[in-house]
């Protein structure tokens, strides 16, 4: 060490430093931190361990301080807005004054926190759970459990003196249709820093001796709305999601809902609601197991009476189509009856007729061929007269054309016309019988008888 | 007598005298015989016709009144 | 004696005398005596039909009273 | 005996006389006999059909008085 | 005997019998025998009817009286 | 022997009668046969809507009585 | 034996009655049975109502053996 050296000492350098800083750091800054313990002392003052991480690595590490009059103003704002009181293990905007105390250090004295943002990093965290379970496909693995018929045996998770357990209870033991539920108390924080844990392990118990119990519900009430960001941690989530009996949640408030009671089978305004809902679940199997005997009286009796009717009729129909059957064959019978009867004088009668008819005939016809037959003779009686005259007439004319052919050639006839005929003994005069001079002859003329004596006789 | 001479058979001896007389088979001597024969013949055949007329138209007559 | 003749054989013989005179082989000797029993037959023949129609009267009459 | 005579029979029998009547096949001398065979066999027949009518309707009415 | 011979036998018999009338198809010779044998099956029929009306009626009667 | 019929089965023997009845398709000689049977089977419907009836009856009442 | 049956499926099993009564879809034969046995399985189904069940002995000793 050099001689000359200046030698300061502490009290020296470090009001020194706190004067730089003090100097050089005067205005307040907006932080972005994560609040890792928040070391609440007796007096009221904390002094919270901030740091920031990278990769999981802690990057900055430095000490807060919030004055005890400054925490309940900023805690009482964060009741307020974000329902939650200032928690451990968050990341806050918190504004704040760099502080160098000679002896206490280096500190940032934490003089008001965002419950805005803080709000927003809750909010971020209900998104990431549900956004972490929707990849895991558990979003809806309760919901799709089926529900029991009836949720007879329920494991209870909740604070023993809590008045939403009261509610529930009184309302599913004091119904009035004696309906029986056999109830376990898990007891568990509801709410808080401590409930998620104390949750998640009772659901691990109630998972041992799953096979005593139908549903498990998780109820809380009376408790107001803070302290109820647990049911957006992912773990708490997770294990509900994933439970193998469907979680009823009915945790009683009025705002956003949860991720848990998102993810729970079913959620319930309200205790009491949650209990009447399995009372009414007792119901649905009670009604129609009731209903059932009405039913079945009233439409056995339908079926019997329209199976009567049915009956009925058909015998009634019986009877009547016998009778009826009878009937029709007698008339057929007595039809064909009178069919014969008829049929048989018809044919008589046709018979008859026919033997009229054949009657008829042989006496017009009989009475025609006498009368052609007379009317023949007639004719031939007629034409007789006819034919003998003209054959008397031919004869007549025969003869007489006779007759005067013989007159033409009658000698006497030829006389008359101036002809003459000679003979000589009688004889006329020819080559074998000739005349000589001296002989007589006599010559015949119509009215004359001469007789001559030849005196000449020339030849020809 | 001359009763007993059939129609026919003086009939046809007229007619053969008509035709010996055409075929001028007959002398002038035998002609006036001949045509006094025929004469004769004729006589007879008419005799036979009025008489025969008579006794037809007798039946016929009987015959009508039947009818 | 008449009655033993049939009527279709009377009949017969009368329409040959009929067709007989028609065709003229009926000599003048013959004429009367053909058409003498021309005249008989066609008596015969009437008889018949009018006692066959009696005949058949009377059957047709029974009959029909019998009807 | 006409009785042994079937009604068939017997109206063929009649219908047959009565066409060739009709057509003129029978003669005259004939005709009296074939008409009163014809009477005969209308009167087989209509005997026949009367006693069957009257046999008829006996079976008839003992069957109506069963009714 | 009678008995022995079916309704539905007898109702065709008796069936053919009147249309075989009705056409004509039965001489005057069969007519009475056949009306005879209709007669006969009509009342085998008219039996049969009643017989069976009596059973039925009975029958009827009883579950009648159960009702 | 009834008894071991069921009721849908003899409702349906039973209609399948009416049906044949009222069809005609049933002769005279089977129809008292058929109804006997079908009377049968009316016992038999019946029997078993009445006991049917009963045990219904008894079961709900019984039922009602433990509500 | 009836206990036996779990109440999820007697509970279906009675819807599955009831239905099928309401329908008509049983026939008389079936009815008392199917009656019957939903009368059982309606007094299985009420009985699980009112039931006790549960034992916490069990489930502390179970509990405690696993922790």
């Amino acid at each position: 060490m050099a001689e000359n050296q200046k030698i300061f000492t502490l009290k020296q350098v470090v009001s020194s430093i706190r004067k730089t800083i003090e100097e050089r750091y005067q205005q307040l800054y907006w932080v972005k931190v994560e609040m890792h313990k928040l070391n609440r002392f007796a007096s009221g003052h904390c002094f919270p361990e901030l740091l920031q991480k990278e990769d999981g690595r802690i990057v900055a590490q430095i000490s807060g301080t919030i004055w005890s009059h400054n925490y309940e103003r900023i805690n009482k704002r964060f009741i307020h807005l974000v329902k939650e009181p200032l928690k451990e293990d968050t990341t806050l905007l918190m504004q704040v004054k760099v502080s160098f105390h000679e002896t206490y250090g280096m500190s940032l004295q934490i003089v008001d926190i965002d419950p805005n943002y803080a709000l927003g990093e809750l909010q971020r965290e209900r998104q990431e759970t549900l956004k972490k379970l929707t990849k895991e496909g558990l979003i809806n693995a309760n919901q799709h459990l089926n529900f029991p018929l009836l949720p007879k045996r329920v494991a209870v998770i909740s604070a023993e003196s809590s008045k939403g357990l009261s509610d529930f209870m009184n309302v599913i033991e004091s119904n009035t249709w004696g309906y029986q539920f056999f109830t376990f108390l898990f007891p568990a924080y509801l709410q808080g820093d401590n409930a998620s844990g104390s949750i998640i392990k009772q659901l691990d118990a109630i998972k041992r001796v799953k096979s005593h119990f139908d549903i498990v519900v998780i109820v809380r009430g009376g408790g107001g709305e803070v302290g109820l960001s647990c049911y957006n941690e992912y773990q708490l989530c997770k294990a509900i999601a994933s439970f193998p009996l469907p979680i009823l949640t009915g945790i009683g408030h009025a705002t956003n809902l949860t991720v848990a009671e998102m993810v729970s089978f079913r959620n319930s305004i309200t205790p009491t609601e949650l209990g009447d809902f399995l009372i009414q679940a007792f119901h649905n199997f009670s009604t129609p197991v009731t209903n059932a005997i009405k039913s079945i009286k009233l439409h056995s009796k339908n079926k019997l009476t329209e199976a009567r009717a049915q009956f009925g009729t058909s015998s009634q129909s019986f009877k009547h189509l016998t009778k009826q059957y009878l009937t029709n064959t007698n008339h057929i019978l007595v039809q064909h009856g009178r069919k014969l009867k008829t049929e048989v004088r018809e044919n008589l009668f046709y018979n008859r007729s026919k033997v009229l008819r054949l009657q008829e005939h042989s006496i017009t016809s009989s009475k025609y061929r006498l009368r052609q037959e007379q009317e023949t003779i007639e004719r031939v009686k007629r034409n007789i007269p006819i034919l003998y005259k003209q054959t008397l007439n031919k004869t007549a004319i025969e003869l007489s054309q006779l007759e005067h052919s013989i007159k033409l050639m009658d000698p006497l006839n030829v006389l008359k016309r101036g002809y003459s005929i000679t003979t000589i003994n009688g004889k006329t005069i020819g080559e074998n019988n000739s005349v000589e001079l001296g002989d007589k002859i006599t010559t015949k003329t119509s009215t004359f008888k001469l007789v001559s004596t030849i005196t000449r006789k020339d030849n020809d | 007598m001359t009763k007993e001479i059939k129609y026919t058979d003086a009939f046809e001896e007229l007619q053969q005298i008509v035709s010996d007389i055409e075929d001028g088979e007959i002398t002038v001597d035998e002609l006036s015989i001949k045509v006094k024969r025929a004469a004769e013949l004729i006589k007879i055949c008419k005799s036979k016709l009025t008489s025969t007329e008579g006794d037809v138209n007798d039946i016929l007559k009987e015959l009508e009144s039947d009818a």
